[in-house]
């Protein structure tokens, strides 16, 4: 018999195991030149996303980063729309013209990958105001890799959500490495000590480690909605794959590198569920749906239709009511 | 309504859409409480409450951004920014978040912000407190720029930008502030994009927007005594501009002169001139001059800036040039 | 007989007064039209100004803000010059192009008081580097109010600043007021706090005792200067005028208002020197010499002429040499 | 020395400019140890140590300021800013301090820094990483513009940028940096503000720089075959830009053309336009033309930006408008 607990966790694997294929689908479909620009993977971060997303709703909302595929995924962006816009599709998501970093979809409360390192967090600000202002219990949620946090915004967006007592999560996605520098050569800061400084609660949690990402981020989401204010939420992680498809990471120490491995959260829930004897079945249906959605999306995107430049000069501004 | 300030009427227009329009919001530097540093916003916080109007700390990049983000989860924010020079802090905000949200998402969202802010000179403020950027913002695709000269303009395009579905930034000189002009009973919004016939003339068109309107105003009515009439077009918006009414004056006078504030290199009235080389070529008799401020900062002392201004002289030389 | 400690004391008087007497009359000429522009004063704070540069020398280096009279006078701009600057003269130091919001004279390391609030933080981070580069033991000094705290390029600086060491010191001018607005509206975090998160040391001094704050700069910056890092200073003081010439300052409580005397820094400063049983004639010649410095600069910006138009579009980049 | 790619022509004025003046620092994201996101600044932290070559944080705007500070405390430091998109991040310290020291402080100091930057597209590298905003710094007195077209320019201007007492912005077309052209042994700096006659012509003066001389000259040349002769004019630099090269052009050629690949509206050609279309007015004898991107973001799809880029069809379309 599947226990609660064991069901949730095979949730977790399940999502997790989707953001994971797919980014190494699309890896691969990067390689053989059928995804166009540079994508950013997130690799051994999938536990953050998955975590975080499983307290939230489609109403809440989250402004993402360059490395966002994970956070669409989990938010619920449909999985063929997605393969379409990072394969550059007219039926893609944002019909071809964001791509990897700008995947984007309203209507699940993602308001968008982003090129800009930072620009989330006032994105996110803006947003949690608007929920204020609406007054409807929904969140927002940035997130952001450890090398925004040198950014000004970032300061500037802890202040104004904490003197606004906004309903707004700050996720810090620690993975050590801001394209090729280590956080060491970029940010002297504890990241706990600036919401502290700003008057906001936080706490760190591993976030290779899906069911605690979600147990902290549920806890943390509950407080907010009650109008509790805003907090900050750092997931210390690791990046597996290079900045970008195609980096060799040879900035990186070998040791350091070969270790990332022990840390993968996928790897780890799989152990936990196999002490909790969940049923080799189980897990192998769950490779075979993964396996199943991913090929689907990936016949759909190849399938998709190169967009056509026509009809784009119209629709820089909202066409006229009726027009 | 008789007579109205140009401040009344931004804050009229501004109160009307609070008032009609729950997801208008209304922030920025000292705006709320004190009511403005220029007094346009005064009594909004007192009437709309501190939810829907305030105060903000001083974060330029964050306000604006926020304001995209509040844009895209529902609200019509109105954001002002103390003076036009200080957008310099928040151009990713504008510039690669505003502008291009809509068409990267592929239409799935857009965003109804309103940056309100004052540029120019005529207060010895100073080279950061006097700078005409909007030709920048005319520059970036997915942007409207709005420049209105008078009080019922103002009125009439601010609730057209607040009400319009895309980021649109609204230029206030702030020599205007204090100027008065007459604004009919129940004024309904202009819509953005249609420039204005301010002066029908049939000697040289002079194109213009925002306070140089009345430079130019002015030029034409001395210069009718000497038997010139000038045809004053004000755009009202430079983004998008409304080049068939250009086009269609030009035809008429053959003669094009572009007026405004900001510095003439690489600005608004380089734009306009570059179009109608192109499509006006067959109309012109003469060349087409340009009279802006000159290629410096903005001077403070006094008697540095009122020369640096273009004036209703530096406007009559340029008549006089392409009548020659 | 005068002591060690009254003479210093009677040093920082007369500095102290002299910025006191300039921007009074500053004051009484901008109400008569001869001052054009707009024009922060900052009477009341004139213990930071002088306190902290009683331990620079010209070639330390100092970033100013809009309230910048006092930083100018203090690191030793030329009275005259400053004068005709303000009324947009000629003669100014800045040829009547830059203002009271401007005034700069690099022949002391002033480097500008500057219109954008924040700006001269970063423009110090800067001049630090150049000091850190030449290994000079030179400092730069950022000078910033409450206000600036919000903008997201005093957190940038402050990490940049602790990155990289520099020889920087950062002044935050506390005076509870940004324009018509509390700080308490504007900014959550404490400036130590921050400091903290930054790993930078941090003091607090009450900035309407210029002795107070003269000692712990004396110790601030000789720790700099022996390649100890950035360090951060908070000086509460308080805003006597309002934010420009002819506010009326409406939004502050009467009562709040009326006490600020009590915190005087001359008059603070005097009472000391009266303790001290300092000779009335030394404090009265201190006042004959001050008035009479502000009269002769008072003068000299009226004589001064209006600057001419003629040369000035030659001025924007700098001449070829030989030109 | 034979043929250089033009990253490595840039790499080489940094290593001669941190050679020759230990005033010179360079600093940068992942400029120094990890050699630049491409590849451009590589070997320099080793040669040249940390104290002169460093990695930042991603703060673009204290990089900027920082830099503006340090240039008036006596370096001359060369600030990369990773891609053109994020000055949006910096625009503060570039206008209202760079732009403005020397002036607004009476001419008491120069501010010797140079912001090096990527620009254009051809990467797929979607909206906020392609951007052509050099029409912005043009805009704003006190700043210089350059952009290069090749290794051996790219090599003379950056020599030219980094001995310059005033803020040079120096743009680099990111799709250029791996072309390769010829460079003599022992090149000297260009002037900044002189043109470059790249192909001479008597047919139409095309007036572009960066990436689309190569264009123009592709299309040169085809055209050539079938008796058009285009006069190519590579600006170099766009602030100063080389008004009398032009003009004279101009005055052989009677018209002219206009190429970027940045927006068309309100970018750099409706400068050159409106510009001519005063000073060049009675040499003319067709509409200027200009061509550039359409007004819209730069959308990421290859099929998209492909189309988006203005190429040599859109030039020889415009050449045949002219001649026509
Ligand atoms: C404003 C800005 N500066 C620089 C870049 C280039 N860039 C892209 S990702 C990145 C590093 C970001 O590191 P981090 O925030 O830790 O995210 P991670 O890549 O580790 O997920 C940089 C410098 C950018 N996209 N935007
Ligand atoms: C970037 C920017 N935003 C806003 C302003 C307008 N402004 C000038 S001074 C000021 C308040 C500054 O307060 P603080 O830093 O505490 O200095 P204080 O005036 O109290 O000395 C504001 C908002 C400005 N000059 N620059
Ligand atoms: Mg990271
Ligand atoms: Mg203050």
């Amino acid at each position: 018999m599947t226990s609660n607990s064991q069901k949730r966790l095979l949730g977790f694997y399940e999502r997790m195991l989707l953001v994971r294929e797919c980014e190494l689908k699309l890896s691969a479909l990067f390689a053989d030149g059928e995804v166009p620009g540079f994508i950013h993977l997130s690799v051994g971060q999938e536990a953050v996303a998955i975590g975080v997303m499983d307290a939230l709703n489609d109403s809440d909302t989250i402004a993402s980063n360059h490395r966002g595929h994970g956070h669409a995924i989990a938010k619920g962006v449909d999985l063929d729309s997605f393969f379409l816009e990072i394969m550059g599709k007219q039926e893609g998501i944002c019909g071809g013209r964001g791509g990897s970093m700008h995947v984007a979809d309203m209507s699940v409360g993602m308001l968008g990958a982003n090129g800009i390192v930072g620009a989330g967090i006032p994105l996110a600000v803006g947003s949690a105001l608007a929920h204020q202002v609406h007054n409807m219990q929904n969140i927002a949620v940035a997130f952001f890799g450890d090398g925004a946090l040198a950014e000004g915004v970032l300061h500037e967006s802890f202040n104004l959500a904490s003197l606004w007592k906004l309903p707004i999560l700050f996720v810090c996605e620690n993975n050590g490495w801001s394209e090729f520098s280590p956080t060491s050569m970029q940010f002297v800061a504890e990241v706990r000590d600036l919401a502290t400084a700003f008057k906001m609660p936080s706490r760190q949690v591993d976030g290779n480690d899906v069911s605690a990402v979600a147990d902290v981020t549920a806890e943390i989401v509950s407080t907010i909605r009650s109008n509790g204010g805003p907090q900050v939420l750092e997931c210390t992680t690791r990046r597996v794959h290079g900045h970008y498809e195609g980096d060799p990471q040879q900035y990186r120490d070998a040791d350091e590198l070969a270790s990332v491995s022990d840390y993968d959260p996928i790897v780890l829930c799989e152990e936990v569920l196999q002490k909790m004897k969940t049923a080799g079945r189980d897990i192998a249906a769950i490779r075979t749906r993964v396996a199943d959605r991913v090929s689907a999306a990936t016949d759909a995107g190849r399938a998709g239709t190169l967009p056509s430049f026509g009809h784009l000069l119209a629709d820089v501004y909202t066409p006229a009511r009726g027009a | 309504m008789g007579e109205v300030r140009f401040g009344q009427a931004i804050n009229l227009a501004l109160d009307e859409s609070l008032e009609n329009d729950p997801s208008v919001v209304v922030f920025g530097e000292d705006i709320a409480r004190p009511g403005g540093p220029f007094g346009v916003t005064r009594g909004l916080q007192a009437k709309y409450g501190e939810l829907r109007v305030r105060d903000t700390p001083i974060s330029e990049a964050t306000l604006v951004s926020a304001a995209v983000g509040a844009a895209m989860s529902g609200l019509k924010p109105v954001v002002e920014i103390m003076f036009m020079d200080f957008i310099t802090l928040a151009m990713d905000g504008l510039v690669n978040q505003a502008a291009k949200a809509r068409f990267m998402f592929g239409g799935q969202c857009s965003v109804p912000m309103v940056l309100r802010t004052p540029h120019g000179g005529g207060l010895n403020a100073g080279p950061q407190h006097s700078q005409c950027l909007e030709a920048w913002c005319a520059h970036i695709p997915g942007l409207k720029v709005v420049v209105p000269s008078n009080p019922a303009d103002a009125y009439g395009l601010l609730k057209a930008a607040i009400a319009d579905p895309d980021p649109v930034i609204f230029v206030e000189n702030k020599a205007l502030y204090a100027a008065k002009g007459p604004m009919e009973d129940a004024p309904g919004p202009l819509e953005i994009g249609q420039a204005h016939i301010a002066r029908p003339g049939t000697d040289v068109t002079v194109v213009t927007y925002g306070a140089t309107v009345k430079t130019a105003l002015r030029s034409a009515g001395s210069l009718s005594e000497s038997g010139i009439e000038l045809e004053v077009i004000d755009l009202r918006s430079i983004q998008p501009w409304d080049e068939a009414t250009v086009l269609a004056s030009l035809s008429r006078t053959h003669r094009l002169i572009i007026l405004h504030e900001a510095v003439t290199a690489f600005g608004t009235g380089a734009e306009i001139a570059a179009r109608m080389a192109d499509v006006g070529f067959d109309e012109l008799d003469a060349p087409i001059v340009r009279v802006g401020a000159p290629f410096m900062p903005v001077p403070f002392a006094a008697s540095l800036e009122s020369q640096y201004l273009p004036d209703a002289d530096d406007l009559i030389a340029a008549v006089h040039k392409v009548l020659a």
